[in-house]
């Protein structure tokens, strides 16, 4: 394959970018909306050529003899730090990337589309729409990265632009914050990951993802054995790099940024913090799979970090009010889900167990498609309500599923997808997940059936909660009514691809090694998850459907957990208290007053004393002319006495 | 008894240190002067008898001593004028008057 | 002599001079075409050399400076005028060309005494130029006190706030850094040469001789870094730099903060390091310490400063502390990082410090407390400042980024647990720069208007567009393609790197 | 005995020549013939400079070795003339007032008997003619200071000067007569230095180098000898102050030079380094600390010259041709310097009798020019670049420094440098007065004269292009390499 097409896939949003953000002040919302969305739909074009050419063309450079190949498009030289560690710019196709490389450029497409009538009418439609090119840019950038360092960078520019369009509505205080608060902690969680760089490629001496997975142990034997507080340095290596994707990916405690991101345009939750940005830090583990399946620790704290952060997440979704908020914890945990379906699995074994060595990754994989299409589906279907009642809130909702059909079915479609329904896509995905983690162990596979029954849960408590229980009053004097037909439009593209996901031969296609792997049902699994699946929307049909007091006489039966997750478990009061608390208060404001009063005085000092000695010995300059001589004459005789005493 | 150097250098010391003790304490002008002389003196003393004991064979410390008393003379004669400025200025001649300029 | 072009880099300000002096107080117009058509002819003067040295280069000229001239001036002490360039000094003079030139735009208005301003302003710039051509320690010295005098007047004449206090101390306490240099630079200058050789001021004929009495050496280095580490803002002689930015007018702050601190960090490898190798191998690590202090310490106190350009002093204070935190770590990757942190902290705090400017122009208050939703209002405004932002947190495609990671994986390359542990920290301090300015970005641009007199203010004018946009293609121009730039400086340090480790 | 001898004291001689002509000019001449007597004697001064800077010494030495007039000793009597010829010009203005006007003549005498005083001085070889070229130069500066009859400050300053000098004169002659003991019975330079070898170092000796260094330092007003300097700079004339503060200073430390180089030169480390060094820290600093806080112009620039003689008297310290050369050169800056602000000064107290330096904010709205000629000037003194000043100073650390292995000099001449910034400081508050201070300006627009813009002129292109200009600094190694009679290493 040629570069051109490589090239104008990542070129083609930037230049987007510029163009919208540097001409668009000059141009009418209509011709940059067009503009943005042709744009987008030329590029999403080209990947799906690149895409496909990969996966079917048969061409030897792409796969060999059934194997799928890494294949370098381009890889250029941008930055030599010393001989050996160079940073390239490069493109490097492979399973995972060019599955990426649909999953974004569609979900990208469909909230250009969907935006254009979503976002009608506000102010900063232009820098709305090159905000959206400038992330799809780096997200592209992010997956094609041949080297780690590559990927860092596009690492940090998708942070800058979720940023960027969190803060879009930059006037609301609580946007602004919620900006903030999104940046600094993903910042932070990539110090995490620059440590890791720095600590991996010190003995790797390259940067390259190739090189380094193609033989981990080599990785292995680099690092000399050697060890850092009892772990080994590979061990930290790669635990700081995985810090990285927690904080991209919101894993337990660094989740704290993505409810907020709700904040942002609901369009934007769905592209950034539903479908593509947030499954990065899954991406991130997914490029460096081998080398983690060198080091079992780090394998075991994706895998623990990821349980922990599933659980939590449903509970606290339980108990949302806002319907956004639900649908980011409820990302949370399906994220997780993937993460722990990675960590379950591993590159070695043999025989039987190899069957299923490999399977967690695919299916983790898989359930990053699924999950993109669906959960954008359900942020979008979302996005309709609000569009349409003017609060994120469900209490403002109710019985809508009479006044927008069309929202109705389609996010009732997702909700399915996401409980794990078939024939829905969400099903064969999870389906895999959970096999992948019985054949692990059976406790994770248990804990997370667990997990996903709560994920039926609260998907439909949130469903009955809005289209059914009881209809809001101020519908009277102002009726809800489906969205216009940009917004239409990519909601049902997105519900027929949910439905009909689940039956592509991901495992023909996507493998951690390329060997194509033959999916088959596990009976018993499915089954189980299928009877949990059922019996938690069963639950909150009864809770939820009609308008009753259940959920209250809940709320109440244990009302200390109830405010617990509702509150999410306060994670946000003791980020505030570590952040204004401590770093402000004991160390920010401390060092300013250090500097002002005891470094700033001290040079004042040697001025102010210098003044008070001249006042000092202004005496002896007393005007009595006699004073002069005796000091004169005594002075001589004290200079002589001294050198006489000194010399002889 | 002879006199060796001593009888002659204690003498012109004395006189050194009595001419600056004067100096220093005198308030009148005209006797800050007088103890200047004294001081002068002792050391045209000095070079006489630096002269006289160790290098009796020349005679730049005798000479040396005219020239310091004449201009020990010139000296006298500007600071008298000078005096006598200061007390057409401020009619008297006081030292600890005149020490409006300070510090 | 005219005919060596890094001449004209002094000349050329120096006729500046004699043209204002020509000027009427009064005639703006003529004043300002003095200036931008001096400035400009620098600029382009600075560009010409750039391109006619890489060519060089690529010619194969490998020789460890280029344009070399040498004229006698005080031959009984051998003193010459030494001139020459290696890449860094080229870079050096580009982005010195680059702030004059922004900040002659960024002064358009000054007032009063604009004649007198702009002639200051021009020695200033002579001896930022002479200081980085010369390559004889004298005449290097010479011009480095030529840079600093004028400041003096142009915070205490044009500056605002407590601008006798600040201008009188940061001069003082400048001063007194170049007092211990002058020592320093003294001390090298007669052990010069080895027994009955000719001393000489010559940095080349030193370094080639290498014959500083190595029982010497520390105390020179001292002397000479701490010297030159007054000026590159090194905890804790740095109280000068947050008063004197502040009150300092802004093309001052420009030039103070965007070049003047280079200077010392220039020194720093270029006399304290490269002529005294042995003793910057053996002491390096207590100035480690303390720039490492100076990098998380000005990133904190920065987090709560209420005034713009404190908080940006305090952010160069971090930010030059990293550059002399880099050049310590001795090898050429770090040191290639401080020369890249140089050039972006250069750029970005003079667009920080024109901004600024700008915006106190128009609202009167630095207090980020009294502003708010200035986006709204002065969108460019807005926009470039998030800019210069984004570079100082170190956004890749600016030029803050490249610098930063340069700096991290050279410093990584010392693998004991002592550089580790102040690598950690350095890189730390990423974090904390996103923290402050965030804060400022939020209270300052986003959220609600606080003073509703905002309102009526106006959006930037022509020449302050044309001084930011300059400043900001530079700074995305290095972010986008560092490799040229980092090639030409890591070919520079390979002499310098070579003089450290023969005297291991 | 041979007169042709007389031959050798060419410059004497000149300024012998000029001091009849203005003395026979200024008694017969009619009354309106004394307008001519300022310009004829600034003119013939300005020939004098030249001619004694063109006509080659004969180098030898006369009347027995007493006298001598080596390229050297030409070279610093030609600092002397430049720094004497601007007095005058900047006094023109003053002599001119009616006051003044029927004494103008004795002051130009006696100006030119003290320079005669001081040419002695520097080429003495034997103590005999040094004493008398001492006192020469010193008596009638008494007069000088007293000169304003009508201004009581005058007075008090004449009588606080002559006591000292006398005093100190007296110290002197005492520490002479000590060092005669120990002369073997010559008082020439060379014998001495002979005679005076570290070998037998004896307290005695000590006292008597301490009187010798107390009695020529007096007229340098090194710190503790320096008392006098800012009550008389405050009383006496303000040209008789530029005088004082430049040309008779200058003349002073020549001499030291010469005596403690040639004389005691042998017992350089074994007793008068460690004095000097003491003495040294002592003046730049206590100079600087009196003058920080000084708000009298005339008072300031005389502590500021009591810590600039500390700098002068590094170059003794360096005891070697490098030093001898910086020192000269040194002082022609100084000289350049110190007198472009005292024009500016009197100018200003002529006009105005404003002497205060808050008189003298925002002195740049009215007079431009002066302000500028005064920044220049501070500049200069505070030793920044490119003004002559720097030179001047990072070359006399130069030449303290060339001592290479010892740490003490070194820690001297950081000492000095600390104290440069303290010296920056005060120098800086004229600066500031002038420029920053917001206040309206107290001293109205006016017009100098003519000599005056001369001297300042003079002054100005002096300091800016004197450290540039490198030749002045060649020049004054080789006079003094040429310089056989002096024991140089």
């Amino acid at each position: 394959m040629g570069v051109t097409l490589p090239i104008l896939i990542l070129a083609l949003p930037f230049f987007m970018f510029l163009l919208l953000g540097i001409g668009g002040v000059k141009m009418s919302r209509k011709v940059a909306g067009i503009l943005g969305i042709l744009g987008m739909g030329t590029t999403m074009t080209l990947a799906y050529i690149v895409a496909f050419t990969y996966f079917f063309s048969g061409d030897p450079a792409f796969i060999l003899d059934g194997v799928r190949q890494q294949f370098q498009v381009f890889d250029v030289t941008w930055l030599a730090f010393t001989e050996k560690l160079v940073v390239k710019i490069g493109f490097l196709l492979d399973p995972i990337c060019a599955m990426m490389l649909v999953v974004i450029t569609t979900i990208s497409f469909m909230v250009h589309l969907y935006s254009w009538g979503y976002m009608e009418g506000e102010r900063g439609f232009q820098r709305y729409y090159a905000f959206l090119s400038l992330f799809t840019f780096s997200m592209l950038g992010l997956v094609v990265a041949t080297n780690i360092f590559q990927m860092y960078i596009f690492w940090e520019l998708v942070g800058v632009s979720s940023f960027l369009l969190i803060g879009f509505f930059y006037r609301l205080p609580s946007a602004v914050s919620a900006s903030k608060k999104a940046f600094i902690v993903t910042r932070f969680a990539d110090l995490g990951f620059l440590l890791g760089i720095l600590t991996l490629t010190y003995f790797t001496d390259t940067f390259n993802f190739v090189d380094m997975t193609s033989n981990p142990m080599n990785v292995l034997a680099e690092t000399g054995g050697a060890t850092f507080m009892g772990a080994s340095v590979l061990t930290w290596a790669m635990v700081l790099i995985f810090t990285g994707g927690m904080g991209k990916s919101a894993m337990l405690p660094l989740h704290i940024w993505l409810p907020d991101a709700m904040e942002g345009p609901t369009p934007v939750s769905a592209l950034i913090h539903a479908a593509t940005m947030v499954v990065a830090g899954v991406y991130l583990v997914a490029r460096m799979f081998p080398v983690y399946c060198v080091v079992d620790a780090s394998m075991t704290f994706v895998t623990v970090v990821g349980a922990i952060t599933a659980f939590y997440a449903a509970v606290v979704a339980c108990t949302q009010i806002d319907i956004k908020r639900v649908l980011a914890f409820s990302t949370i945990s399906q994220i997780a889900f993937m993460m722990v379906s990675l960590g379950v699995a591993s590159t070695g074994g043999v025989g039987d167990g190899h069957h299923y060595t490999g399977l967690g990754y695919m299916a983790g994989m898989f359930h990053l498609f699924t999950h993109a299409m669906f959960k954008a589906l359900l942020f979008l279907g979302a996005g309709a309500l609000i569009h349409a009642v003017h609060s994120n809130d469900y209490t403002k909702m109710g019985g809508l599923r009479k006044y927008m059909p069309i929202t109705h079915w389609t996010f009732l479609i997702g909700c399915l997808a996401i409980a794990g329904i078939p024939p829905f896509s969400g099903f064969f995905s999870k389906d895999e997940m959970l096999a992948a983690m019985f054949n692990n162990n059976w406790i994770w596979g248990a804990w997370m059936t667990m997990v996903a029954g709560l994920t039926a849960f609260y998907m439909f408590r949130l469903y009955y909660l809005i289209f059914w229980w009881e209809e809001n009053p101020d519908y009277a004097h102002h009726k809800p009514h489906d969205a216009p037909w940009q917004m239409s439009v990519p909601l049902i593209f997105l519900a027929a691809v949910s439905c009909v996901a689940g039956f592509i031969p991901f495992g023909e296609l996507v493998t951690w090694n390329g060997a194509p792997y033959h999916i088959h049902l596990e009976a018993p699994v499915a089954c189980t998850s299928i009877i949990v699946a059922l019996a938690a929307i069963a639950l909150a049909t009864k809770m939820y459907m009609k308008k009753n007091d259940l959920p209250t006489k809940f709320k109440n039966a244990l009302p200390g957990l109830w405010t617990a997750a509702h509150r999410r478990f306060y994670w946000d009061e003791i980020y505030l208290f570590i952040t204004h608390k401590i770093i402000f208060g004991c160390i920010s404001k401390p060092i300013a007053w250090f500097d002002r009063h005891v470094i700033d005085a001290t040079m004042d000092g040697f001025a102010k004393v210098t003044q008070k000695v001249s006042f000092a010995i202004r005496g002896m300059q007393s005007g009595n002319v006699q004073a002069y001589v005796l000091w004169y004459f005594f002075g001589a005789l004290a200079l002589a006495f001294i050198t006489w005493i000194c010399l002889l | 008894m002879d006199l060796n150097i001593l009888w002659y250098l204690v003498p012109s010391v004395v006189m050194f240190a009595a001419g600056v003790y004067g100096f220093v304490t005198r308030k009148n002008m005209i006797a800050m002067l007088v103890s200047l002389e004294l001081i002068l003196n002792s050391a045209d003393l000095n070079f006489v008898i630096f002269n006289r004991f160790l290098f009796p064979d020349s005679m730049e410390g005798m000479v040396f001593s005219l020239f310091a008393i004449a201009i020990a003379a010139a000296e006298t004669a500007v600071a008298i004028a000078i005096i006598i400025n200061i007390y057409r200025a401020i009619g008297s001649t006081d030292i600890v008057e005149t020490n409006k300029m300070k510090h | 002599m005219f005919g060596n072009i890094l001449i004209w880099f002094v000349i050329i300000p120096v006729l500046m001079m004699a043209g204002l002096g020509l000027c009427r107080n009064s005639s703006m117009a003529a004043i300002r075409t003095v200036m931008v058509v001096g400035s400009t002819i620098l600029l382009a003067l600075a560009i010409w050399l750039c391109v006619d040295f890489l060519a060089l280069r690529a010619a194969g000229n490998d020789a460890e400076m280029l344009f070399t001239g040498s004229w006698m001036w005080y031959a009984p002490l051998n003193i010459h005028l030494a001139v020459g360039v290696d890449g860094i000094s080229v870079l050096m003079l580009m982005l010195s060309a680059i702030i004059v030139f922004a900040g002659t735009f960024a002064s358009w208005k000054i007032n009063p005494l604009p004649k007198n301003f702009f002639l200051w302003f021009a020695l200033l710039s002579t001896g930022v130029f002479g200081f980085f051509i010369s390559i004889d320690m004298f005449t290097m010295f010479m011009f480095y006190e030529v840079a600093l005098i004028p400041m003096y007047l142009l915070i205490g004449v044009w500056g605002t706030g407590r601008k006798e206090y600040s201008a009188m101390k940061l001069t003082l306490m400048l001063m007194g850094g170049s007092a211990f240099l002058m020592l320093g630079l003294l001390g090298i200058y007669w052990h010069s040469a080895p027994e009955g050789g000719e001393l000489t001021w010559n940095i080349l004929e030193i370094a080639k001789n290498n014959a500083v009495d190595p029982s010497w050496q520390n105390l020179l280095f001292c002397f000479t870094f701490v010297g030159f580490g007054v000026l590159g803002a090194m905890f804790p002689f740095h109280t000068w730099s947050p008063d004197g930015h502040a009150c300092a007018p802004t093309a001052v702050s420009m030039l103070h903060a965007g070049v003047l601190m280079k200077l010392g960090g220039y020194g720093c490898f270029r006399i304290a390091i490269y002529l005294l190798p042995a003793a910057a191998n053996e002491l390096a690590w207590i100035f480690i310490i303390l720039t490492g202090i100076s990098v998380v310490y000005g990133a904190f106190s920065a987090c709560v400063q209420t005034d713009l350009k404190y908080i940006n002093a305090y952010s160069s204070v971090s930010h030059c502390g990293m550059v002399l935190f880099a050049l310590l770590m001795l090898n050429t990757t770090a040191m290639t990082g401080a020369i890249l942190q140089m050039l972006s902290h250069g750029l970005m705090t003079a667009l920080f410090f024109a901004l600024i400017g700008m915006i106190y122009g128009r609202t009167h208050t630095r207090d980020i407390r009294q502003m708010g939703g200035l986006m709204q209002i002065m969108p460019y405004l807005g926009v470039c400042y998030m800019i210069a932002g984004f570079a100082s947190l170190g956004l890749p495609g600016l030029s803050g980024f490249v610098a930063e990671m340069t700096i991290f994986f050279g410093a990584w390359e010392d693998s004991d647990l002592f550089h580790r542990v102040f690598v950690i920290a350095a890189t730390c301090s990423i974090v904390i720069t996103a923290v402050y300015i965030l804060r400022v970005v939020g209270k300052l641009l986003l959220g609600k208007v606080q003073d509703e007199h905002h309102w009526q203010l106006t959006d930037a004018t022509w020449f302050e567009r044309l001084s930011t946009v300059t400043l900001i293609a530079c700074i995305a121009g290095i972010g986008f393609f560092p490799n040229w730039i980092n090639e030409t400086i890591q070919h520079s340090f390979l002499p310098i790197v070579q003089a450290i480790q023969n005297a291991i | 005995m041979d007169y042709s001898q007389f031959g050798a004291m060419l410059p004497e001689l000149i300024i012998l020549g000029i001091f009849l002509i203005v003395f026979l000019a200024d008694t017969f001449s009619p009354e309106n013939g004394k307008k001519f007597l300022t310009p004829m004697t600034t003119v013939l001064m300005l020939l004098a400079t030249v001619a004694i800077w063109i006509v080659p010494s004969c180098g030898e030495a006369v009347f027995g070795g007493m006298y001598v007039d080596g390229p050297a000793c030409k070279a610093m009597k030609c600092v002397l003339n430049v720094g004497a010829w601007i007095c005058m010009l900047e006094a023109a203005k003053w002599v001119e007032s009616d006051v003044m006007y029927y004494r103008k003549g004795e002051f130009y005498e006696l100006i030119l008997v003290t320079l005669f005083g001081m040419y002695l001085m520097i080429s003495a070889r034997h103590f005999l003619l040094f004493i008398i070229g001492l006192e020469s130069a010193s008596l009638p500066i008494a007069a000088l200071v007293a000169y304003n009859k009508d201004k009581y400050e005058s007075h008090e300053a004449a009588i606080k000067y002559i006591i000292t000098a006398v005093f100190s004169s007296a110290i002197l002659l005492t520490g002479l007569s000590f060092v005669y003991a120990f002369s073997g019975g010559s008082l020439y330079f060379s014998d001495i230095a002979v005679q005076i070898t570290s070998g037998e170092m004896s307290g005695l000796l000590i006292f008597a180098l301490t009187f010798v260094l107390a009695g020529i330092g007096f007229k340098l007003s090194l710190v503790p000898m320096h008392l006098w300097t800012a009550d008389v700079y405050q009383g006496a004339p303000t040209s008789v102050t530029a005088y004082l503060s430049v040309v008779s200073k200058g003349a002073a430390a020549f001499a030291f030079f010469i005596i403690f180089v040639q004389v005691f030169g042998q017992v350089y480390s074994a007793a008068w380094e460690w004095m000097l060094y003491a003495v040294i820290i002592a003046t730049i600093t206590v100079g600087n600390l009196f003058a920080m806080r000084q708000k009298n112009m005339k008072r300031f620039m005389a502590f500021s010259s009591v810590s600039q003689a500390g700098y002068i008297m590094l170059g003794v310290m360096a005891a070697n041709q490098l030093g001898m050369a910086s020192m000269m050169f040194y002082i022609l800056v100084y000289v350049v310097s110190n007198l472009g602000a005292f024009a500016v000064i009197q100018m200003i107290e002529d006009r105005t009798g404003l002497v205060s330096m808050d008189d003298y904010n925002g002195l740049h709205k009215t007079n431009p020019y002066l302000a500028v000629a005064m920044t220049l000037a501070m500049f200069s003194l505070a030793g920044i670049p490119p003004f002559a000043g720097f030179f001047s100073k990072i070359l006399i650390f130069t030449s303290v420094t060339s001592h290479q292995n010892s740490m003490a000099l070194y820690m001297l001449v950081l000492i000095a440098l600390i104290n440069t910034i303290i010296s920056l400081y005060y120098y800086l508050l004229v600066v500031k007065a002038m420029w920053i201070s917001a206040d309206e300006p107290k001293i109205g627009a006016f017009k100098s004269g003519k000599c005056e813009k001369v001297a300042l002129t003079v002054c100005v292109l002096g300091i800016v292009f004197l450290g540039l200009v490198s030749y002045v600094y060649k020049y004054f190694i080789d006079s003094v390499g040429a310089e056989t009679l002096l024991a140089l290493n």
